[in-house]
């Protein structure tokens, strides 16, 4: 637990007037720390670190979209079951076997996720609150549904995942995870691994992306939509802009997620995946890089800790695997009804007062409320 | 030929459901301005409750006044608790939080009352019926359904334009400052709005039920297809909310009989974009154009 | 009577009321004027209690109303009529009428609606109309009317003539004066058109940035030039 | 600002320092990679296995792990097996592939089992098979009925089958209809998967020109099957062949009777379960008729039976399971099912492979073992394994069977024969063997 505090440590600073260099230096401590971490668990521990990294590297991708340019998507869970669906084909054609087998796989899913980013984010754009949640809900049902129309996704029972063999890999790879931790890598840590330095290198992009230009002009859309037109920027462009960098972090979350599971069916992307993606950020707080990481570390490790708790309460087995659809749901009521700029805004806000401005709290904010 | 009629009966029944579904989203949107998701979950406690009574050998339709009655204090109780606190605030507020208590609903119904699937009665037969030799695509209980939605539309018609009660209603709903300043409780109102819709939307819980297995998930394409028959009829039109069920029915059921059930919710999804996009106000809204 | 006595109110740190005292008469109009800001609405929306008050009191015939909610002050014979806008656009001339008459006055009787089309005859010929179709005379009209069926004791008027054309401006003053007459109503009429409302009123209270800065029989502030100049616009 | 930044990289070098040196520590303890020791001990064996024990699959399946933890408790009680006793973890998937591929990470990582045995469902079993093999764990006598577990040992040396699989079912229900319903246009309602798919191919072996229509269905999916029903219709459908789960055979009848599309019916095994099935319908019928009395609505239903169930109740195997259950279900109100007596023959088959192995017990040895000795194990199956190192696949046969009232009565004697081109033969041999007087296979 220390040691997973020591990763967020440097993530949960304000990544205000931070240059790209020390987002950089940030991300490779936190990498570095988590490639110990890592190398010390055992292999179940390292199947969970490896499931946080990818639920992170897509709860930041939302929580870009919803906390910066102010659209709401439920139509994740789609977006993962495309990038899932074009990872395991390239890889199934390529045998999978090799690194190369598995960026090429991972970077036509992101491709992929692009184009359907673009395609979805169009006529997304043109919507607001209650309708561009129901759109996005209804993709998130119509998607992998798709899986049973054509025979090449293998129906209801899904595609098989090769991965790779840790023998496979080049042998400096394993020389230097060998000399970092002194452990050989095996799958399990070397999809942990690759996990968690996509999620650095995923969390520097989006970090100087928010930073950007192209930031600023979504959080001007989010505040005042009019105005920000206004000011000459192109709305729905810049919300298909916003649409699409989600896609595309959606889309290496579901590659990365195909690997892990090794295997991609449509029952993965239930509606409930999408809540849960909704809820992991909410409760990191919207548009906060370090909470999506919260986030996604409640949804790798709240299940299998709510079942237990559960069962100690009396409940069956069945029962108690109810009990974290409830927790998510609790946090999502808890935090809209308490706390709506989620964990890390609240305690931004705690920390320095005089930060009353900032703008992450307004992303939920009662921005709505008339005084006159 | 035989085929058609089939899907067509079949579609109709299922789209009465739906436009109950849709009426209840429509009394809570133009009572409050927010979309409910968490109606399906909502109408599925119900049934379950319902459920628990029909197999403790209470009779059908005490049952189904019971299931009623419950939607009733479960919609009061969710509005004053729950919804108060994000009426009229951003937007998106109320739209996560009433995705939170979907979750939530669904989870304890399956805590509480287990996550098997289970029979549910139905009150009348469900054996198509036949005219001489052959029979019909229809079930006493599907025209029993598309009876009872009949009668809830002509119910809410009776209360919204005839009474006093009604005009309170229609009055908080359309402009609660106004409404204080002439004496009408608008937040008592807005309750009885959200109440209403829930017994409503039990309504339409108990006929899907009817018949078939239920799980805490039974009512999950509602969510979407519920939503999307109100969109489509522009969500403040209880007419439009009607029609729009019907012709969603009747298309997922020509969907569902002629191309492949896994192709519907595509389908679904395809109507609300062109409505969205082409005709953003509804196909049966009298009022000026929304912001969607 | 009805009376006011050091009311203040605020939005967030801005001050909108502060300490305004007066009092309204039976069967006589009472205008409050006052430039565009100066808290005319406000005083209205505190004393309905839609604004919450940080200081003093509201009675009405010597009873406290400041705190009471209020959906309830229909009920003690107050009625706020809000500007032309606050017809519910949605419903009909007769379900507006009707949704006026449902909170009364305690132990009224209800009123006809057929009386209030006696007094506005246009809303009678529109009876079936959504409010949105009618014309900003015809609004006007119609949440006056709606507050008569209230049988208020106390009539708290927002800017009746706000966009309205002169002409009917003064058909509907004349009209609001008959009115005050054989009703017996306490008429308190908040204006930005400060001459046309000096013209109907007996007194004038005159705000500026929430202060009460002058408070006179109706003729005495016409006559005050300098008054005129400085808050009244004419 | 700029100071608490500072501090805050500061604060995050040293703890990164030390969590490396934490690191470098306790990099030791790794599980063993010689997987032979892995869930066994000198006094437990632990295995693990997947059921549907909630989502449309569940009713009926859900009992199957009653089944088998009431056997081993049974043998437990009587000193285990090699004096081991057997440990029996159950994970719930829902009937969902996915969640098939998450519990059996956490069984294999978690609980470290020694094997999976009777891990339930075609398309849910697929998914970790790959899985279980590159690991090297043996997965034994999977509780579906699919060719993939046992036609090429080469790809899936761990896997067996059990029960009898859906080719050879199709291919003796496609041999019963084409000689005694020649005449009959059968529609095939079939689960969207490899299960429908093994088992219309082993139908189409016979009945290819009978086939008027083919309906399929998701699991999971809609409840609604008048659709489908609909189609049968049109299509003059008068024989419905089902490869389906035990709900769909009951949503299937109840749609069929609300299109009005009447027809004689055959559920393949796994779907057809009078008391279960008859138990659905009867609580989704008009007013709710007793769920004994929903076998009736059984009545005339053909399906195919390779196990003596409980409407045998003096077959020696059968008085055994009851004995059992009596003694050893943890739940004593509830009724012994078709169900947990299909748990309970899975348990003694593994019980007489780890017999067979004897007390040296390794992921390879048992493989081996049930390889070698397989196909002579003499158990309540109607018909004998055909375990061997060239073929994986279980039970060799079954017979056709009408259901009234609730019990069936066979239509043909046990036919035996295998997929392919193999002949179709009668053999009642495997149907004689008895159960030891213990109870416990020795």
């Amino acid at each position: 637990m220390e040691r997973l505090r020591s990763i967020l440590g440097p993530l949960a600073r304000p990544i205000t007037s931070v240059p790209l260099a020390r987002h950089l230096v940030v991300a490779l401590i936190a990498f570095v720390v988590a490639m110990a971490v890592i190398g010390a668990s055992s292999q179940y521990l390292q199947t969970r670190y490896a499931e946080m990294a990818y639920f992170a590297i897509a709860a930041g991708g939302l929580t870009l979209l919803t906390g910066l340019s102010g659209q709401l998507s439920l139509g994740h869970g789609a977006l993962m079951a495309v990038g899932a669906y074009a990872a395991t084909l390239v890889l199934d054609r390529t045998g999978g076997e090799t690194l190369a087998d598995v960026f090429v796989a991972l970077l036509v899913a992101i491709a992929v996720c692009a184009l359907v980013g673009v395609v979805v984010g169009v006529p997304a754009a043109r919507l607001h609150g209650p309708y561009i949640a129901g759109a996005t809900l209804t993709l998130a049902v119509a998607v992998p549904r798709l899986a049973n129309q054509w025979h090449v996704l293998g129906g209801e029972q899904g595609l098989q995942v090769p991965v790779p063999r840790a023998a496979e890999l080049p042998a400096w790879i394993q020389d230097l995870v060998w000399f970092f931790t002194a452990v050989e890598i095996d799958q399990y840590s070397f999809l942990a691994y690759l996990g968690w330095l996509l999620l650095a290198l995923t969390f520097v992009a989006l970090a100087n992306l928010s930073r950007s230009r192209v930031g600023r002009r979504w959080r001007a859309v989010r505040d005042d939509d009019v105005s920000a037109e206004l000011a000459g920027i192109h709305l729905g462009r810049a919300r298909v802009v916003a649409f699409t960098v989600s896609a595309m972090a959606a889309g290496l979350a579901g590659g990365l997620m195909a690997m892990n599971v090794r295997l991609t069916a449509p029952g993965a992307f239930t509606i409930t995946l999408s809540l849960t993606l909704l809820a992991a950020v909410v409760l990191g707080g919207l548009g906060s890089l370090p909470g999506a990481l919260i986030g996604a570390g409640v949804l790798a490790f709240l299940p299998h800790f709510a079942t237990d708790l559960g069962e100690s309460a009396g409940l069956s087995a069945t029962q108690a695997a109810e009990v974290t659809p409830v927790v998510y749901g609790l946090v999502l009521m808890l935090v809209i009804l308490l706390a709506p700029a989620g964990i890390v805004g609240s305690l931004r806000s705690l920390v320095s007062r005089a930060s009353r401005t900032s703008s992450l709290a307004s992303a939920l904010g009662s921005t709505k409320e008339k005084t006159t | 030929m035989q085929q058609f009629l089939d899907t067509t009966l079949g579609g109709l029944v299922l789209g009465a459901v739906y436009a109950a579904f849709a009426l209840a989203l429509c009394l809570i949107w133009r009572s409050t301005r927010i979309v409910n998701f968490a109606q399906a979950a909502m109408a599925m406690v119900t049934t379950y409750i319902a459920l628990s009574l029909l197999n403790a050998d209470v009779p059908y339709w005490l049952a189904f006044l019971a299931a009623l009655a419950a939607g009733f204090g479960l919609g009061a109780v969710i509005e004053r608790v729950i919804i108060r606190p994000v009426e009229g605030k951003a937007e998106l507020n109320a739209v996560i939080l009433t995705l939170g208590l979907f979750m939530v609903l669904h989870g304890l119904t399956a805590i509480t009352f287990g996550v098997q699937h289970r029979g549910f009665p139905a009150p009348v037969s469900t054996n198509a019926i036949s005219v001489g030799d052959t029979s019909i695509g229809i079930t006493p209980f599907g025209i029993l359904t598309i009876v009872v939605v009949a009668l809830v539309m002509a119910g809410l018609v009776v209360l919204f334009r005839f009474t006093d009660l009604g005009l309170r209603m229609r009055a908080a709903a359309f402009n609660g400052e106004v409404s204080r300043l002439l004496g009408v409780r608008v937040g008592r109102m807005l309750t009885l709005g959200w109440a209403l819709a829930a017994a409503v939307g039990a309504v339409a819980g108990m006929l899907i039920a009817g018949g078939d297995l239920v799980n805490p998930a039974f009512m999950d394409p509602f969510v979407i297809y519920g939503f999307i028959a109100a969109v489509l009829g522009g969500l403040d039109s209880p007419l439009g909310s009607v029609i729009g069920g019907l012709i969603l029915g009747l298309s997922l059921s020509y969907v569902t009989g002629y191309v492949g059930e896994h192709l519907a919710p595509l389908v679904a999804l395809g109507i609300l974009m062109v409505v969205l996009l082409v005709r953003p106000s509804g196909l049966f809204s009298a009022a000026a154009a929304r912001r969607v | 009577m009805f009376a006011v006595e050091d009311l203040s109110a605020a939005y967030g740190p801005v001050k909108a009321l502060n300490g305004v005292t007066f009092t309204a008469s039976r069967g006589q109009v009472t205008a409050v004027l006052g430039a565009n800001g100066a808290g005319k609405t406000t005083l209205l929306r505190t004393v309905s209690g839609l604004v919450r008050s940080t200081r003093g009191t509201v009675k009405l015939d010597g009873k406290d109303i400041t705190r009471t909610a209020t959906e309830k002050l229909t009920s003690y014979g107050l009625s706020h009529v809000p500007e032309g806008r606050g017809v519910i656009a949605e419903l009909t001339v007769v379900e507006n009428l009707r949704l006026g008459g449902l909170h009364r006055a305690t132990a009224s009787e209800p009123m006809p609606i057929e009386r209030i089309f006696e007094l506005f005859p246009r809303l009678g010929e529109r009876r079936d109309a959504t409010a949105h179709q009618l014309s900003g005379g015809e609004r006007q009209m119609l949440v006056i009317g709606r507050a008569l069926m209230a049988r208020p004791t106390v009539l708290l008027l927002d800017e009746p003539s706000l966009g309205l054309a002169p002409r009917v401006v003064a058909q509907i003053f004349d009209l609001l004066r008959g009115l005050v007459q054989s009703e017996e109503l306490t008429v308190v009429l908040v204006e930005q058109n400060a001459r046309s409302a000096l013209s109907i009123a007996d007194h004038g209270v005159v705000l500026n940035l929430g202060k009460v800065v002058a408070s006179a029989p109706a003729a005495e502030l016409a006559a005050d030039e300098q008054l005129r100049h400085a808050y009244l616009g004419f | 600002m700029r100071n608490t930044a500072r501090r805050a990289v500061q604060v995050v070098c040293v703890l990164t320092t030390a969590s490396l040196l934490a690191a470098c520590g306790a990099g030791k303890e790794r599980p063993s990679e010689d997987g032979s020791a892995v869930g066994v001990t000198d006094t437990t064996i632990k295995i693990g296995a997947h059921f549907p024990l909630t989502g449309p699959a569940a009713p009926g399946y859900s009992e199957i792990p009653s089944g088998h933890e009431a056997f081993y408790e049974y043998v437990n009680d009587a000193g285990g097996v090699h004096g081991r006793d057997i440990e029996m973890v159950v994970k719930d998937d829902a009937y969902n592939p996915t969640n098939t591929s998450a519990v059996t990470n956490d069984m294999i990582l978690q609980d470290e089992i020694f094997a999976m045995v009777s891990g339930l469902g075609t398309p849910t079993h697929r998914a970790v098979v790959q899985r279980l093999n590159d690991d090297g764990i043996p997965d034994l006598f999977v509780s579906s009925g699919s060719l993939q577990w046992g036609d090429d040992p080469g790809k899936s040396p761990m896997t067996f089958g059990w029960q009898t699989d859906y080719e050879i079912e199709g291919k003796i229900i496609g041999q019963y209809v084409k000689e005694n319903m020649p005449d009959a246009k059968v529609g095939l309602f079939l689960q969207d998967d490899d299960f429908g798919e093994d088992g219309e191919k082993g139908t189409r072996e016979f009945l290819d020109s009978q086939i008027v229509d083919v309906q399929k269905y998701t699991p999971g999916g809609s409840t609604d099957f008048s659709p489908q029903m609909s189609s049968f219709k049109s299509k003059g459908v008068d024989l419905v062949i089902g490869f389906n789960t035990p709900s769909y055979t009951a949503l299937s009848q109840i749609a069929a009777q609300g299109v009005g599309f009447k027809s004689k019916w055959f559920y393949s095994n796994v779907g057809s379960d009078p008391a279960l099935v008859g138990g659905l319908l009867a609580s989704m019928t008009k007013g709710k008729i007793p769920a004994e009395q929903g076998v009736k609505l059984m009545d005339g239903m053909m399906t195919t039976e390779y196990l003596s169930g409980v409407d045998a109740p003096d077959d020696e195997w059968v008085k055994l399971w009851q004995k059992v259950w009596d003694n050893y279900s943890k739940k004593g109100s509830e009724k012994l099912t078709n169900y947990r007596i299909y748990g309970m023959a899975q348990a003694y088959t593994l019980v007489q492979a780890l017999q067979a192995n004897g007390k040296d017990l390794t992921r390879e040895s048992i493989v081996k073992t049930i390889e070698e000795e397989g196909s002579s194990f003499e158990g309540p199956g109607l018909a004998p394994f055909r375990f061997s190192a060239d073929s994986h696949l279980g039970i060799s046969g079954m017979s056709v069977v009408e259901i009234k009232n609730g019990a069936s009565e066979p239509l043909t004697p046990v036919l035996v024969t295998d997929i392919g081109d193999a002949p179709i033969e009668e053999d009642d041999s495997a149907a004689s063997d008895a159960p030891p007087s213990s109870g416990i296979p020795e």
